[in-house]
């Protein structure tokens, strides 16, 4: 348990910029997400913290330590991979209780120990098992209970759940947030995969290019995004574009709208969240202080707990996000409004 | 598909007919009461007798296990180290050293081996044990390199990286859990370099002092004086060995197939 | 960490002074006028002149070359198919063809060279050529199966599947996709049999016909009768000749390190 | 373009039932999806359609004609692969002009077709890369345009989607269905994946342990699961078990409810899908006719466009799903109500 610190860090592979700059002050006891594009250097990032990696430029803190100069052993870190990195020659118990082995913990102390931690992940009575008896999903929590059973100051994780499929991923997600508060220990997870991040963390942090973007709460990032670039990467988003007259936009796709905040450039991207938008056959069923657009329903998306409608407006094609609540569905070619909350629509000057 | 399975069957029939069947026979041979190849048999074990009492024979079993015994546990330490620094680093010579390590294997051992005789004895290392133990790590250290490289081209460097995150040394992460990884490898590797060892006849032949002889040499000299069969057991003995050996290797270095 | 790169420039000197340096001293004093070991070195091509006028030579060489690129020939064909044989079926003798396959690389090629010699007097086959061709297909057939299946390791089948489902027949499936991506395993495996082959003297030496010679054999003979320089000559030319086929199988068969 | 016709396929490997007679009509020009767990048969039902495996018992026709006897070459079908399988030693253009040199179609008609095909999965211009040079996305178009190019009577999918990450996978979903639609192919699309299922396909059939348990339209299995395991299976559910007094059922978890069915036996499960259900911090705010349970807010998993809470309610945890209008959230420990219809409380008999 424990906070990190990371200041300027740079680093750069050849002439490839890995990381530009960063500083970054993990709190103690949080659960923080990296998350960015393959190649933004989240796992640079990542790596360097565990001690993987050296910095070109900046330094690492751990409890206001600097840790530049101390190797990987000596961090006291615990990482789960990407690739669960399971020590094939070795059970249960001997891979979870590696780090205490290595720490010359005696044996019977490390029997409690790699007990506690493999209840802590639901496999208890595994311990004689080799990994390649275990299922995905089995494997991954012996590896989190071997990063946590030696009480790391710090736990992270490196996409740990990119392996596994759909239904077992959101089955793990929740269990490693439980886990995660239940032992209290500052996380860094990293990942590409923005539902991930979003369902997971206390706190995101969006890389991209090398460079620190956007950092906050989950709903923070979700609702204020600072950049189209934001916007796009965590969560989904209708990109319009539009002219700016005097305080309100008119869209290229057509209509006149009014937006969350003062457009700053005469041409403007307005951004609007897909389940912030109402879709209905009849005009003028919205607030009258709604934005309007019209448009025709293209093709539905059934995904069971909700649908997914894509609406040609003009030359786009708007998504419209709405809950399954009656199982009813409007059918493609049907003409329809699209109404959405001043407040719900965003401006991000175009470039 | 029946013509695979036709081949399959071929191959079983070649190997047996061009290598099993002659090396029963011979097995065969060296129980039989006479000298010529003369059927039917009669069994007697008096050409193991007369191995028995072959002193010459005797120290020459002793040099050439020795010889193989000695180059065997120095290449395969030194072969793994080098593969593990072939895979962890990348180096200047790395290049140059993964080129150099195929011509042991394509150059005839013949001709190797008088190259040895001339340099050895220019130089003055000379012949004898410690020159065959020489000839014999530079012959057999390609083997092991390659046999473990292979073995580590499917190990997850995850592995290692773990390791450190759990608080291990350098020395800790390799022993513990990169060795044991690689054993099979290993093992296969040192049955490798000791069957090139004894295979390497030629070798032995150039570079052994005149007062020393090893195994391959009596057998060659024996045939070279005349053809006994006292021959067919010693190489009986030596293949219920290879035997052995071949066992342990497949035990541990699977290859083919799917299963 | 410097421990293991301190081992590779170990290996590096070692490789050097046990096999090169003793293969570049041979080259050197090939050109040398005189005929003992003799320093400075003058430049003489005169044992290559020998070697030109030497019509037993000559013969031999195009014997050892006929046998290499015969035997070569055979048993690429018939190990890449006992490989494929082996990665798609399920066939009785499978399991027991996998063990079968180790012995003729453990046992040391003298026993068996002996075995066969034994065996093909025996049964009539005798000596000469055709035998020479058939001993070597067997000893070299297992190199050809590793190889070959080593690279069938990481083979995906669905590319079989795939072919099929788009109308390809079993043969054009194997010729078009199967074949082409084993390729660099094939080659090399050609290029292995070819060394096996070269290399095998004792049983050229013994299951030649007694006006057959080949290449080491010559060289063998021309040792134990006294050593000249021409051997020299020849086994430089012997070693540029492995030094192409070594070009080649590094160019399709990649090992070691992660690159 | 064909109809395929299945009829009590059974398979066996070793002691393992793999089919247990299963019979499916694939009706012309639809898509449709196998749905199952592992082990549940579907792709062996695949593979017998495409002719690399041989039924024990039963019969396939393709357009009314039988097959069974017919190898895979000669079936005139077009099948993506898991792994893709493209073919490494041929760039782009020699891979998807295989089956038509196969056929033996001229240079100049081959360059056509391929270049057509090329056009319809978006990558014209890349007919001189080596798969290798491809990413996922791209490789994953390759071998469709490749199985589409002959013009096959069936198009044959084997979880193409399962080795994408879940932000291409959502890409491609939508781009193989309107590939489908365009070229109006009869499909059969294998996955484990339920939202894979729902998505694209006009026909879902579920398998279990060899099994055809349910097949109809994504919606209609969706809102008329005939079993708790399809309930289950695709999409969510909370199950609640209950006792049947008279025509309600009184809930393990407290209360009593109104079901959609008469209960046909006394111990029943109950099943409501997680956005059927309401949460209101007041008690009374729902009609008078809806079913209702109190409960606690154990925590909320934020999702950006909508929002699940985790409902604490006696020894179980409902789930229930809330479209994000509003960004605001219930927090944890906060008691709750929730409501839902009885026509959306689907009700099973307890085995």
């Amino acid at each position: 348990m424990a906070s990190v610190s990371v200041q300027n860090l740079s680093k750069k592979f050849g002439s490839t910029v890995a990381l530009d700059q960063v500083s970054f002050e993990f709190e103690d006891g949080k659960f923080f997400a990296l998350l960015g594009p393959s190649g933004s250097g989240k796992t640079t990032l990542l790596r360097m913290i565990a001690g993987f990696e050296n910095p070109d430029q900046g330094s690492i803190q751990i409890d206001g330590k600097v840790v530049d100069h101390i190797p990987v052993e000596k961090r006291d870190i615990g990482m789960v991979f990407q690739s669960y990195a399971l020590f094939p020659n070795m059970d249960v118990q001997a891979n979870v209780g590696f780090g205490l082995r290595v720490r010359g913990i005696s044996a019977s102390e490390t029997k409690r120990l790699v007990g506690e931690a493999l209840e802590l992940v639901r496999l208890s009575g595994f311990d004689d098992r080799r990994p390649h008896q275990l299922s995905g999903g089995q494997r991954q929590r012996v590896a989190l209970a071997r990063a946590i059973v030696t009480k790391p100051r710090v736990l992270l994780l490196d996409e740990p759940l990119s392996a596994l499929d759909r239904t077992l991923r959101l089955e793990m997600e929740i269990e490693l947030k439980r886990i995660q508060r239940d032992v209290g220990i500052t996380t860094i997870f990293v990942t590409h995969d923005q539902e991930e991040a979003l369902t997971m963390s206390d706190q995101i942090g969006i890389l991209n290019e090398g460079q620190l973007v956007q950092h906050g709460s989950p709903v923070d990032i979700y609702e204020n995004p600072q950049s189209v670039f934001v916007a796009r990467f965590l969560g989904e988003a209708n990109l319009l574009k539009g002219q700016v007259d005097g305080s309100s936009v008119n869209l290229e796709v057509g209509g006149t709208i009014q937006t969350r905040s003062k457009p700053a450039s005469p041409l403007v991207i307005c951004s609007i969240r897909p389940e912030k938008i109402s879709i209905h056959k009849e005009k003028n069923i919205a607030p009258s202080s709604s934005n309007q657009i019209a448009g025709r329903v293209n093709e539905h998306i059934f995904n069971g707990t909700s649908l997914t409608y894509l609406v040609q407006c003009g030359d786009q094609v708007v998504r419209v996000f709405v809950q399954n609540l009656s199982g009813e569905l409007i059918a493609p070619n049907t003409p329809v409004h699209l109404s959405f909350r001043p407040e719900d629509t965003l401006v991000f000057p175009d470039a | 598909m029946n013509f695979l399975k036709w081949t399959g069957r071929t191959y079983l029939v070649c190997i047996l007919l061009f290598l099993y069947v002659p090396i029963l026979v011979m097995v065969a041979l060296s129980f039989n009461e006479s000298q010529l190849y003369r059927l039917p048999i009669e069994w007697s074990t008096r050409w193991y007798e007369a191995l028995a009492n072959n002193s010459k024979l005797h120290s020459a079993t002793l040099n050439s296990v020795t010889v193989a015994f000695l180059s065997t546990c120095l290449s395969t330490l030194l072969g793994t180290a080098v593969a593990l620094a072939f895979f962890r680093y990348h180096f200047r010579a790395k290049r140059l050293l993964q080129i150099l390590i195929f011509p042991p294997i394509t150059i005839p051992w013949l001709i190797i081996g008088t190259a040895m005789l001339v340099f050895f004895f220019w130089v003055g290392i000379g012949r004898g044990l410690h020159a065959m133990v020489l000839g014999h790590v530079a012959l057999s250290l390609p083997y092991v390199v390659i046999v473990v490289s292979a073995r580590l081209k499917s190990f997850d460097s995850a592995l290692e990286d773990a390791a450190r995150s759990l608080g291990a040394s350098y020395w800790q992460t390799t022993l513990w859990v990169t060795v044991p990884w690689l054993m099979p490898g290993i093992i296969a590797a040192a049955l490798f370099a000791f069957a090139v060892s004894l295979d390497q006849f030629l070798i032995s032949y150039f570079l052994a002092a005149p007062g020393v002889t090893t195994l391959p040499v009596e057998i060659y000299t024996a045939i070279r004086k005349g053809f006994t069969p006292e021959i067919n057991a010693i190489s009986t003995l030596v293949i219920i060995l290879s035997m052995l050996l071949l066992l342990g290797v497949s035990r541990f270095y699977r290859f083919g197939g799917r299963d």
